[in-house]
């Protein structure tokens, strides 16, 4: 299980981190617009905690926990 | 004639086309970039050389290459980027060689802002390189004024070999007002023998120099270039009086603070307060004669600057004493309104 | 005859355009005229806006502190220009992304939904030329028929296209005050 | 839960003014994140630049000096004989380091100065809106090349690596490009060995990155990306430049 | 104490490392070699930095660097190289940074020669750069003074966090005097807390900026360091008067042309003419308290400088019309002797 | 009787300011041989340096401007732009060229500006009386180098030939020894051809010539000229570094 | 109490050190001093001179347009620095390489062999010390213990073995014009 | 035959000239002081023209001539 927490009001709407996740769960929210005047992005289900988001996103807006094996 | 709607920037850099303008060197810096990127469009098409210089002393130097060749030429920048001519502007006055210089001022000191300023006056009017040299300066106050005055520099320049400034600010680059671009008749210019353009021919070579070892040759060279800034201050020096005629106080100021200091003046003026506005066009040599002219009647002048007190000192230097001068300024690319000014006059006349 | 404009939006809008074209229709008809745009701190994006003026004197000063009128193109504009205005000045309000009203009530305040009526026209960004059209519809500073010229001129060759919905966007705004 | 991926300490919590997709802001958490990795936030002093990252001084939680346009690595030569113990870097775009600052970005170079460059090579000026750089591509178009960048008029790119490699002083010179996960861990693992090499006394390190600028290239932060992986990767072929030798 | 016979250089950076100046960077240029030489050879021995910058422009920004790192720093160089410190220089005083700067001026403009000059002055109390700043000038006259003034040079960039300026030239670099290395009580200076060093477990980071994009905050900031500058001109301005007491003409002059003209001073007293000498010792703040002090008395001034007339400027903006202020003047590295301004003098007399 | 060697007629009768056995006056006597040869003397426009060559605008006999120190490319980029069909060169010390010149003479070659360098590189400031050089060599004493140059503190000599070449402006790169009448020869070879590029408007020429400055070495003239051979050559190697491809 | 003394020749005659010599010792025996080095336009090679002001008082000027003394130590010194000297001062020529003799009949002229001095003691070079001899022989500036031991300051360690052949020229010197 | 004219008043004296002497025709006139003080280089007999003296020599002190083969 993984945890991905997204800062929105730090997104502008580059739309790289929808482009590299392999596991297509993030999304345009257009439903939403943030302080910095975008549509921010948001995820579904469906995360595999690859950080490839945050890699290649210029501003931190993700943070991600992945679920420790054996209960450690 | 047709008139059009331009941007000053823009308006500089066609004008510096039509007054036969050969080559521009620059390098790029805010708020003067319309100007570049119109010649960058602009040269190729009309026979002329646009090039981007990897610095702004690569630029001022090429300048100096050019202005020795004998072609016109111009450069132009923003404070920082001035400062980084002085030195070869301090060389072109050595060397006397004829250019245009074009400072579109912004906030300093250091990188400061990219808001309009008047505070590199000091640099422009005393020179803020090294020895006994002066450069003409040029205060523009419109647009349509920019583009005569940039025709007027190129000459200037030919005709008393020497570096010419404009001196802008952020405001005046980029605003819009409607200009035409007035065919002018040729003026008698001296030729250029001078230029080092190959020998081709010629029986002695041309040397571009500002190298003087022997210190009497440097002084008869420094004393003949003092006798031709003596020439340019008795013929040159030029300004304009508004509201003039039965004004008790002046306002002072050049460019866009002019402008503005205007319609306090006129505010003034509604307010029955007999006050006129003296604006310098050339700061340097500067128009000591308006002074002259005024101070038999004039009971106070106030210097209106963007900046913290520099022409203020050209000022006092005019009215030695006979009259008090007061200042107000802004600094750091702040605009003062009309209002504030309005303000300082009625203060002025309180005072004395 | 003076008039101080400011016209105030955000990056997009159009507004410096706006400007450009009345300054310069006015300059066709003879006026005399200033535009300069805002010199904010901002580096890029943020609001934008322009100071027009317009008369039959030399003018002495381009910067507007106390503008005749206003055109408010979103709230930020509305909000931080109006304290400006001169009593007895006009304000135009985009209401399509201006939901309050200004306090003030030695002001006339002209609504108008320049966003919304330019949608129905087909193109959002002609927004500005239907608030062109109610500034000139309801101060008479220049003619619609110098306006249209102007547009023209604007215009680069390969949007002349865009000519007649400019016109169209124009004349609505004009109708809208005099309606 | 195991952290996959946090803000690192020594970026500071400010929203940054840079353009949607632009590479400062992965090119700025690289170094923050080196940074952190390496225990160095507390003695680390950066050099910011004049151009995009100029307010790069509000973003890294080290302290900083902004330097005169081109100028940072002869601030940093300054901040670092001063104070021979800390660690510094300089943070510089093409403009700064390849137009006005060469002549010193070339001595700091050929002095072996002890620092860390790390070089954003965006092939043109973004704070200036736009105008041609010494790392332009030939036919680039950019507001002072209209036409596209003519050689016969405007010359060719300057390779920086290539160039400083000729030189004993430094000690690490490698390009990187933002285009991938791949290379974006690619492009921290070198800067990671600039500041070690530092760290060991080594040496002038370099770290290139060829990063997009949607804005001035007038592209979508995607076509950016793939612009700088189809054409400035040919002019600017990434890999280690010069690294010490072993043993 | 000792007393050792030294060049103005050389006494000059052996004060410099007597008052705790840990780096130097420079750049050769004549005729201030003999500084940079010595402190090469005596930097690596005493725990300092020497290092030749790769140009004058790289060596004003090294000292940034060093300045804001905390540390005591100084640059050398004579006039054109200091024309190209000028953007450095600015952006020193907009990041409010101690340093010291030395001129040993020469003659120009331009390459001109490498004989003795003072016509960098404009540029050292205009400021040459943009932006409105203003850097500490201090002009001594003697080798012992000089060592002197580096100390206070030293104290004072560091008391008001900004540049100050050591004005000489080449006699004043090349001449040899006696000269005692005073022990001198540590002065009470506030800790440079803003220092980059690394924030070493401090909670902010500390940051060196001239930059600020808002201009309602870049006025602030310069409204702080006019501030600043209002202080260090009541507190700070120097200057000496020689045969003043009964004077009724003075001459003005200063540095090494100070020494001629009081020789020339005592050559008119034994020729019966009341005249005294007003030394300015700091050019910026310049001393009008002195010209406040003798103008009761004084009939009229007379300045002399190795320049075509800069400081001329000052002094009329002392006497503000009070009294005639006439002006005589070499250049180009051209030095008067005693009799000529003697000449002068009597003239001065003459006319007024 | 035919002439086997005289006085080329580029060259003025003026004594020069040399010191006994100074590389400059050979160079200057190749240069102005080389002008005659090609009959270019008439409309060469030629750039004196600040160093010990700033006087060569009275030595040359052909129209002449002097630059500023470090400045003469771009100065020459002045001339040549506005005649583009004049023949223009500079003549340059390693201070002037290689140090505080280094952005100017960089950027004139990426922009393959058609001008030809002449680049004399004697490893010392001389004009100045002896200061260290970016050139000088690893232990070389010199007046702000006296305990000889330690490259932990001042770095390491700059080869600007190999620098240049990493450029695709240059046209012609090449260094000669001024070291006997063999290599004093392939100099004028490689001058010669570096004027034959401009010629043909191939682009930028530099020849980098080592030459001796018994002065500020401290040596006499003959040895001086051992020295070149057996040090500097060791550092800076001569040969052709570019030249046009055949064909 | 004031002396100006310009020292000339050529390089390698040891003028400056000459001049540095006397200066010290006046300072040594408390008095105010200065010296200058020419600052002739030549970038090199040539003549060689230099300025030296002892005195009781503060030195206004270092500079010497009129000097008490003249040492020539070659003829184009003695040409260019004679016409300079105070009527009733003194020239001290080096007769070894000067032909003529000044023409002005107010000074004092002291010839004296320096050159031919030295090399009788076995090195040329000490020719400056034998003319300094002559000075403070003829003039009593300073001591001759005090002379000796400035000689002794400025020569290097490595060099302590000239202090002998520099002491006799200075007294050989100073003999001269006391025989 | 060959004639090699000094111009005796450039000459510096380096030397370099008559170390590069294939002949060693080149020497020091000692008696002889030129115009910028220094003993100027002189020619024995013997001289080929082989002109290296004029290619070391920084002062272009010498002129060479060399009588041409066959009378032409
Ligand atoms: C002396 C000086 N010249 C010019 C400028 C204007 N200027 C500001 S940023 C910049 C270039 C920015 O380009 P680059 O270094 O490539 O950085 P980017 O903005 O692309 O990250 C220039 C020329 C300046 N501030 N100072
Ligand atoms: C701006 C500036 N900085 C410094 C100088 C002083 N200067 C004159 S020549 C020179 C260096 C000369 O060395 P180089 O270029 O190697 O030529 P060389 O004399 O050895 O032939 C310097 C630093 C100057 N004139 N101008
Ligand atoms: S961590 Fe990976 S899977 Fe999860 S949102 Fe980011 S890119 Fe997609
Ligand atoms: S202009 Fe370009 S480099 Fe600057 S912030 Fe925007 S995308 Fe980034
Ligand atoms: S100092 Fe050196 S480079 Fe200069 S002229 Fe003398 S030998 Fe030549
Ligand atoms: S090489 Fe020339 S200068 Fe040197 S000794 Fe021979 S002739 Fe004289």
């Amino acid at each position: 299980m993984s945890k991905i927490i997204i800062d929105k009001d730090r997104c502008k709407g580059c739309g790289l981190c929808i482009e590299v996740c392999p596991k297509k769960v993030l999304f345009f929210d257009n439903d939403s617009v943030n302080v910095l005047g975008y549509h921010p992005v948001a995820a579904k289900e469906g995360c595999i905690a690859c950080g490839f988001c945050a890699t290649v996103c210029p501003d931190v807006v993700f943070t991600i926990y992945r679920e420790e094996k054996g209960g450690k | 004639m047709e008139k059009v709607l331009m941007k000053g920037n823009e308006a500089l850099a066609e004008a510096a086309i039509r007054a036969g303008c050969k080559c521009f060197f620059g390098y790029p810096i805010t708020p003067q970039s319309e100007l570049p990127a119109y010649l960058a469009r602009e040269m190729p098409k009309r026979g002329g050389v646009f090039l981007q210089a990897e610095s702004e002393v690569a630029a001022i130097n090429m300048v100096y290459g050019a202005a020795g060749a004998g072609v016109r030429v111009m450069t132009s920048s923003s404070s920082p980027g001035i400062s980084l001519k002085q030195e070869g502007i301090s060389y072109l006055c050595g060397a006397e060689l004829p250019c245009v210089i074009v400072n579109i001022m912004r906030g300093g000191p250091g990188l400061g802002d990219i808001q309009p300023a008047q505070s590199d006056y000091f640099q422009a009017t005393r020179g803020g390189g090294h020895g006994d040299y002066r450069t003409i300066v040029l205060a523009p106050s419109s647009v349509q004024e920019l583009v005569d005055l940039v025709y007027d520099a190129f000459d200037l320049a030919d005709m008393y070999r020497n570096p010419v400034l404009i001196l802008g600010d952020g405001i005046l680059g980029q605003m819009m007002e409607p200009v035409v671009f007035k065919e002018r008749p040729a003026r008698q210019l001296p030729p250029k023998d001078w230029a080092t353009t190959g020998k081709m021919g010629r029986q002695k070579t041309n040397v571009i120099n500002s190298l003087y070892l022997d210190p009497i040759k440097l002084e008869e060279h420094n004393l003949k270039l003092f006798k031709k800034y003596q020439e340019i201050e008795a013929k040159e020096a030029r300004y304009e009086i508004l509201n003039g005629d039965d004004a008790e106080y002046f306002v002072v100021a050049y460019g866009i603070c002019a402008r503005i200091a205007h319609a306090a003046v006129e505010m003034a003026r509604e307010d029955g307060i007999k006050v006129g506005l003296i604006r310098p066009i050339t700061l340097w040599p500067y128009p000591k004669k308006a002074f002259e002219e005024v101070l038999p009647k004039a009971k106070a002048f106030l210097t209106v600057e963007l900046s913290l007190g520099q022409m203020v000192e050209d000022v006092k230097l005019s009215v030695e004493g006979r009259a008090p001068v007061y200042f107000y300024g802004r600094t750091g690319g702040m605009v003062p309104t009309a209002e504030e000014i309005f303000e300082e006059i009625k203060k002025m006349r309180g005072l004395s | 005859m003076k008039m101080e404009i400011i016209m105030a939006g955000f990056g997009g809008q159009g507004i410096m355009l706006m400007g450009e074209i009345l300054a310069h229709s006015a300059m066709l008809e003879g006026r005399e005229v200033s535009w300069i745009p805002s010199y904010g701190p901002e580096m890029r994006g943020g609001t934008a806006n322009c100071m027009v003026v317009i008369s039959d004197k030399r003018i002495p000063s381009p910067i507007i502190s106390s503008p005749d009128v206003l055109v408010a193109m979103n709230k930020p504009s509305m909000e931080k220009f109006t304290p400006m205005v001169k009593s007895g000045g006009i304000v135009i309000l985009n209401t399509a992304l201006i939901d309050e009203r200004p306090a003030r009530d030695d002001i006339k305040v002209i609504e108008v939904d320049a966003t919304g009526i330019a949608d129905e026209l087909g193109n959002m960004r002609v927004a500005n030329m239907v608030a062109l059209g109610v500034l000139i519809g309801e101060t008479g500073i220049v003619k619609p028929e110098t306006v249209i010229k102007s547009i023209d001129y604007f215009l680069p060759a390969h949007r002349k296209n865009m000519m007649e919905i400019n016109e169209k966007a124009l004349k609505r705004g004009i109708a809208e005050v005099q309606k | 839960m195991k952290v996959v991926f946090e803000r690192p300490k020594s970026l500071q919590p400010t929203k940054t003014h840079y353009c949607p997709g632009c590479g400062h802001g992965v090119i700025h958490r690289l170094v923050a994140e080196v940074m952190d990795e390496l225990g160095i936030q507390d003695k680390t002093i950066g050099v910011a630049p004049v151009g995009c990252a100029v307010l790069a001084y509000n973003y890294f939680d080290c302290d900083m000096q902004q330097a005169a346009h081109g100028r940072a690595p002869a601030v940093a030569t300054g901040i670092k004989r001063a104070l021979p113990d800390r660690v510094v870097f300089t943070y510089q775009g093409d403009g700064d380091l390849a137009a006005i600052g060469t002549a010193e970005i070339v001595h700091a170079a050929a002095r072996g100065e002890n620092i860390t460059v790390i070089f954003v090579n965006n092939a043109i000026y973004g704070m200036t809106g736009g105008q041609m750089a010494p790392t332009t591509l030939v036919g680039q178009k950019t507001e002072t090349s209209p036409y596209g960048r003519d050689p016969q008029m405007a010359g060719y790119p300057i390779r920086v690596c290539e160039m400083l490699a000729t030189l004993d002083g430094p000690s690490f010179l490698a390009r990187a490009e933002l285009t991938d996960v791949k290379n974006i861990n690619k492009a921290k693992s070198y800067i990671k060995k600039a500041f070690e090499m530092q760290l060991l006394g080594k040496g002038f390190s370099l770290v290139e990155i060829l990063s997009p600028c949607p804005t001035n290239w007038g592209m979508k932060p995607k076509d950016a990306v793939d612009w700088v992986k189809n054409e400035m990767v040919k002019v600017f072929p990434p890999g280690v430049f010069k690294e010490p030798k072993e043993g």
